[in-house]
């Protein structure tokens, strides 16, 4: 992999630069700690603390990945709930928690998109949509979801819709728009000659969308997927606030922050952000298989 | 349909481009207030329209004051902050195809982060006011304006880079006078798409701390209090400065970006 | 000319730009028969892209009236009435050659043995055999030239417009093809506009030769041709022939001094 | 069995012991009752829970229950768990405050979301203006953990004596650096965690039946979890979905707790009822409710339940 | 010839293309002096475009050496020694026509007043004042052929590299741009490469003709005009031009036969 040798570059300055973060961010209560105690510090006492602390401001990365390693492998090789002891995965382990959120995100990036798609199709070929729809796809973007989110898990709910669903609504709810306004762009990037030739032959509306508007809205189309599974993980964990945050990597962030976790809560964190990575890089590769398949990679 | 029916004479008129979605708009807030009214829901659930509009006309100076803590101070100021960094990281991710393939995929990760965890973490290093919502909106809007500018320097067509190599332009020369203009498209795709981000961010992120003024406070405080009116009345407030903001990228938008087929196309 | 296919009367089109109204057409007036071979010819920007763009319903006449087969060009566009041949050659770039060729059979229906069919006779026809599973860049600006030449030829349009269809075609290539478009013509009886600036080519190939001048885009001259419909290449000797591309050229050069 | 439902006011932890007690040790069952217990979170509103038909009882604090009341939705309290407040304020001794004349000037970190009428009553009775004008306090909306406290963002904190108290303890400052003012102390307590429903359905016998069972059976839970507080912690980490409760703190949750239950068989006060009242109508300008409520809580269905 | 500027020794280019290597060169030797005017000419397809490419840096060669003014394309690039007008106008959309020839301008850092002028100089030389303030799209095919011509001239390059520049335009302007490039290259002493597919136009012009044919792309002949450095416009009725457009012709026509 001629990528290894960058990434790998890349992460170790981040890793330099956090551990260096730390231990500045987290002097401050080195200090005050030893100032109630009536101690003086050293630089060594500094750095020993600081990377070792049980709440730190930011927790050092070798803490993170302890914690991780003991909330994924350790928590479900050796715990009571785990899935050696239990048969089921333990709900004290991310993997468990990153499931539940990721099949939400799953699900809520499919109803999102799938959506985002039908609207740049109804905007781009119906005037009325274009005039109507947009403005209002807007404004549903500016009404804070967690405001609303509890009325539409308690409305939901009320018509026996629950599990799954009322998570994947919301995070549909947030994905649907950049897909919207990508493909809207996308939809209408075909230039004029391209437009009139298929005048010329007198195509139909959907021969026009299939032969030249949907293949020349592909750059677009996966720049907003790519911004769309990104909102809809956020979504997806938004979502799990409100119908009680009992599983999920939102759950588990937030939890983390009531008892003031912060290990816990960066772990969490990095368990998102993989999962992110992941699912942006699955579309970057779908792109790439694309875009060579329509010749189109240079 | 009566809006097809508009839509239809109003080729020419800019009043009745306005006039189709305020019909719409209005057909659906009459359906609500008759939803609300005929059916009984209770209104610590949802109020109806004129309680809200009500509560709006009495609360202009709190909503007035919440607004420029949310929007002015902390989604403005982090929009700024978020779009030019992306922009910026964007152009040294390409300048470098070392960072491309370093920096990118990194990036996908990093950038994602979901705004429940990083919220408290950004409060807890920057503090309850403003700052930490702005804080909070850079990293929201960071992604998508990141993503979409990515692809968009690579929008240029072979010929036009072509051109750029024989007057043996420097980097920064074929950036300014070719790369950029053609991203802009996209670039103004992630812009967009970041002008509700930045409003959600700043209101969420005031659920985990914050002044005792703003609209995500007041938001989360209502809720609280059952008062629905108040929150809508603020909700209303979000959408019309959402709306306006986008509006306002969306006029630059086509300013800039004129000679796009997406914009050549309609008026 | 009872049978007039394309009717111009007064036809006048005006572009409104940043900086003013651009008068590209005024005061037109042109008929074309049935089975006509019509060449345009002009300066550059005298309105010749845009006429043929008018007839095929891609700009909208500001002035006077236009018709095809007796409808108006919307309407004859409907009919499938038009294979159309742009000055660039247009080609979508995520098709191969031979998808780009394609594209208007599947348009129209054609079944997927008529398709290849006659993907491979056009190809063939404009010495692209082979080339079939190239993409558009990867071709030189001549190929691609042809590939939208056979484009416009795979389908069986009444009218054919063709806008400056071999520009960037070598003298030989060249010759070939105005054979092989001229024995089409004889064979299917199509009509035919043809925007060319080789005076020899458009008296060779034409029926009819319109010379037109600019700013704004008026006719300046019609030229019924006096050659017969059979014509070899060595008919190009033929003092006819010089005749004929003479009065082109001065009627040509008089465009050019009202600039 | 019949189906009941629970809205709890906050995640699930040691604070709502009993009523998992009952459920793991089929108190609830032997009632003929098949119970759902929801939890809560930062942004879910038990009493819009309620309104929209999302539970048949929820757990609240008074004085937003009375709030709620006076904003139209008529919420009835059939019975008292927790006879005293868990509330205080924690402040840095550092900071130098020693009494309430203190406060002025200082940041306070307080919960909103319907957590702020306590604060926002005493504040009252001490004539400490809170919306930032000369003279009175700077008011932070607190997030969910003791961070602005650690990071003396701000010079005090809320903290319940159950929970946040033993968090900031836990991060590692001594009980000799903080000072505390708990509400009791204070003589501003108000009712905490009892159980409400919506007064049209107390109407209706069979559901009143239903609620008798349920608060009794609820009750044998917290007399068991007082006794129990190790198992009882236990059990409440067998509830928690997150995975994120620990042990220790959970057992110590539950030992505080057990402070606070005890003074209770589940029956309303009526006193500490009217001290509530008295301290959200009293004081200051802007007081939490501004009439003396009617039909605010019933004795019915605790006289029912611990009858036999 | 010992100041060489083109060098091309042994040269061959082969795409990789999905289906097979194609190869565009082959065995290609050149020498162009400095001041020489070279024409090439060869059916579509034979490496006429990738040749001027490979002289640009544009691509680079597979095989064989490929040298200018003694360095590699790519130093020369650097050097900023080339002009080039690419076949197809390629102009920037969100450019006017005035902006677009500014642009080389800007880049090499010509002060403001000067760009002013040396834009409306090339605007006048190609028949565009007036059209300064138009955007591309809003100009006919070979307006914006003119505009790419006018954007290599405005700068100063020892080397012109033009890729068939005059081939959408009418044979009286055609003729005038020749008329202009000659008077601009007998005043500068610019080295010129000129892809063409008019016999007279590459007779005319220039000191040296370099026929090609294709698959793979070879030179099958290099003619040196025996015709003054003076050209006026009747030239192309002398002998002498008559002869050597003859012989181009042939090696045209046998380049074909090999297809
Ligand atoms: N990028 C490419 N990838 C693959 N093949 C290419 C590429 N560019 C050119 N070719 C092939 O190289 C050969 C020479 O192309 P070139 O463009 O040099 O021809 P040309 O002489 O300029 O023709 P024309 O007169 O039609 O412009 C052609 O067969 C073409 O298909
Ligand atoms: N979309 C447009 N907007 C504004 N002006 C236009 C537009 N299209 C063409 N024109 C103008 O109309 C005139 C005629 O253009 P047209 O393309 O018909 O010329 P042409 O005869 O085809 O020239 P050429 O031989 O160079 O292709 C030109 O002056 C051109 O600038
Ligand atoms: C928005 C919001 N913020 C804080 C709390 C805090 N709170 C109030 S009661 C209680 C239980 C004791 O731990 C807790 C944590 C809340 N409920 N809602
Ligand atoms: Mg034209
Ligand atoms: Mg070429």
């Amino acid at each position: 992999m001629r990528n290894t040798l960058p990434v790998l570059t890349v992460v170790m300055a981040i890793i330099v630069i956090w551990y260096a973060g730390a231990v500045w961010m987290n002097a401050q209560w080195t200090r005050d700690q030893a100032a109630r105690a009536g101690q003086e510090v050293t630089f060594s006492d500094i750095l020993r603390d600081t990377l070792a602390q049980d709440r730190p401001v930011l927790p050092a990365p070798h803490q993170v990945v302890v914690e991780l390693w003991n909330s994924t492998v350790v928590e479900e090789l050796t715990s009571r709930r785990g899935i050696v002891q239990s048969g089921t995965l333990s709900n004290r382990s991310l993997i468990y928690h990153g499931w539940i959120t990721l099949s939400a995100t799953l699900l809520g990036f499919a109803i999102g998109s799938g959506l985002g798609i039908l609207l740049a199709v109804g905007i781009v070929h119906n005037r009325a949509m274009d005039l109507s729809v947009m403005p209002w796809a807007i404004a549903s973007q500016t009404i804070p979801i967690l405001a609303i989110a509890p009325m539409i898990i308690v409305v939901l709910n009320s018509v026996g819709i629950s599990g799954l669903l009322p998570k994947a609504i919301i995070s549909a709810y947030l994905s649907f728009f950049p897909v919207v306004v990508g493909m809207v762009k996308g939809l209408r990037a075909p230039d004029h000659m391209q437009l009139d030739l298929m005048k010329t032959y007198s195509a139909s509306q959907p021969q026009v969308f299939w032969k030249l508007r949907l293949p020349s809205s592909m750059p677009y189309l996966f720049a907003s997927l790519k911004v769309g599974i990104a909102a809809s993980l956020v979504g997806a964990i938004v979502g799990e606030l409100p119908t009680g945050a009992v599983a999920g990597l939102g759950a588990r962030l937030l939890a983390g922050s009531y008892y003031g976790q912060t290990v816990q809560i960066w772990a969490a964190l990095i368990g998102a952000a993989v999962l992110a990575g992941l699912m942006v890089g699955a579309i970057g590769w779908l792109q790439r298989l694309t875009l060579r398949r329509m010749g189109m990679a240079r | 349909m009566l809006v097809s029916w508009i839509a239809e004479r109003s080729t020419a008129g800019r009043a009745l481009r306005l006039a189709a979605p305020v019909i719409f708009g209005l057909t659906l807030l009459w359906l609500w207030e008759a939803a609300v009214t005929g059916a009984g829901v209770p209104r610590v659930i949802l109020p109806a329209p004129s309680a809200i509009a009500a509560r709006f006309a009495t609360s202009t100076s709190i909503l007035w004051v919440d607004f420029v803590q949310t929007f002015v101070k902390g989604a403005l100021s982090g929009y700024a902050i978020g779009c030019g960094a992306a922009i910026i990281t964007a152009v040294l991710i390409d300048r470098s195809p070392f960072l491309t393939r370093g920096l990118l995929p990194v990036g996908n990760f990093v950038a994602a982060l979901p705004i429940i965890g990083i919220a408290p973490i950004l409060v807890m290093w920057f503090g309850f006011d403003w700052q930490s919502k702005a804080a909070v909106v850079v990293v929201m809007v960071f992604f998508p304006v990141l993503v979409n500018t990515v692809e968009g320097l690579r929008a240029a067509d072979a010929m036009q880079r072509d051109l750029m190599h024989t007057y043996s332009a420097s980097y920064w020369q074929a950036l300014i006078k070719l790369r950029l203009p053609a991203a802009m498209p996209f670039i103004f795709n992630g812009l967009k798409i970041s002008t509700t981000l930045a409003l959600i961010g700043a209101i969420v992120a005031e659920f985990f701390g914050s002044p005792i003024r703003g609209m995500g406070f007041r938001i989360s405080t209502e809720v609280g209090r059952l008062g629905l009116d108040m929150v809508w009345a603020e909700i209303t407030v979000a959408a019309l400065a959402g709306s306006a903001f986008y509006g306002l990228v969306s006029v630059i938008e086509r300013r800039v970006t004129f000679w796009h087929p997406s914009q050549r196309g309609r008026g | 000319m009872s049978d007039a296919v394309i009717e111009a009367r007064g036809l006048g089109l005006t572009f409104q730009t940043n900086d003013g109204p651009v008068h590209a057409l005024k005061d037109v007036n042109l008929t074309i028969g049935k089975g006509e071979f019509v060449s345009f010819i002009g300066p550059s920007g005298c309105g010749k892209t845009t006429f043929l763009r008018a007839v095929a319903a891609l700009e909208h006449p500001t002035e006077g009236s236009l018709t095809v087969n007796g409808m108006t060009p919307d309407a004859a566009r409907q009919a499938r009435a038009y294979g159309y041949v742009f000055q660039a050659a247009g080609l979508y770039p995520w098709r191969t050659i031979a998808g780009n060729i394609r594209l208007p059979l599947e348009i129209m229906g054609f079944d997927r043995a008529e398709q290849a069919a006659r993907v491979e006779r056009v190809l063939e026809l404009v010495e692209l055999k082979g080339f079939g599973n190239k993409f558009p860049w990867q071709l030189s600006g001549g190929m691609q030239q042809r590939a939208s030449i056979a484009r416009a030829l795979a389908f069986d349009a009444d009218i054919l417009l063709m806008d400056e269809p071999f520009g960037a075609l070598d003298e030989i290539v060249r010759d070939h093809l105005n054979e092989q478009l001229l024995a089409l013509w004889a064979r299917t009886g199509k009509t035919i506009g043809f925007v060319t600036h080789s005076i020899p080519e458009a008296v060779y190939l034409s029926t009819k030769i319109v010379v037109m001048s600019p700013r704004p885009g008026r006719i300046t001259d019609v030229i019924e041709s006096p050659l017969p419909r059979e014509r070899p290449l060595d008919i190009r000797d033929t003092p006819e022939f010089i005749e004929v591309a003479h009065r082109v050229r001065e009627g040509l050069r008089a465009g050019h001094g009202h600039d | 069995a019949d189906d009941f439902t629970l809205q709890l006011k906050w995640v699930t932890q040691a604070q709502f012991a009993g009523y998992y007690v009952a459920l793991e040790n089929g108190f609830y069952e032997e009632e003929d009752l098949n119970v759902t217990i929801k939890p809560g979170g930062p942004d879910i509103a038990p009493p819009q829970v309620i309104a929209g038909g999302g539970a048949d009882a929820i757990v609240e604090w008074m004085p937003a229950a009375l709030a709620a009341r006076e904003a139209g939705l008529p919420l009835v309290n059939v019975a008292q768990p927790f006879k005293s407040s868990g509330m205080m304020l924690t402040c840095l001794r550092e900071s130098g405050i020693t009494s309430p004349d203190d406060f002025p000037g200082r940041t306070l970190g307080v919960w909103f979301f319907g957590n702020e009428y306590p604060f926002l009553s005493w504040m009252s009775t001490l004539g400490i203006p809170t919306d930032g004008s000369e003279g009175g306090v700077t008011v932070l909306k607190q997030g969910f953990n003791v961070d602005p406290l650690l990071q003396r963002q701000a010079d005090c904190i809320s903290t319940m004596t159950y929970n946040e108290y033993w968090q900031v303890i836990d991060a590692g400052i001594s009980e000799d650096d903080l000072i505390t003012f708990k509400y009791e102390d204070q003589g501003v307590a108000t009712l905490e965690d009892g159980l409400y429903v919506l007064e049209d359905r107390l109407g209706d016998a069979e559901f009143e039946d239903r609620l008798v069972r349920f608060v009794r059976a609820s009750m044998r839970g917290w007399k068991w979890a007082e006794e129990n507080p190790e198992e009882a912690a236990m059990i409440v980490l067998d509830y928690d979905d997150t995975g994120a409760q620990t042990e220790g703190h959970q057992i110590r949750m539950m030992t505080e707790v057990a402070k606070l239950t005890a003074g209770s068989n589940g029956a309303l006060d009526v006193e500490d009822y009217e001290r509530t009242v008295a301290t959200l109508l009293g004081g200051g300008s802007d007081p939490v409710i501004s009439a003396e409520p009617e039909g605010a809580y019933t004795l019915a269905i605790t006289d029912a339940a611990l009858a036999d």
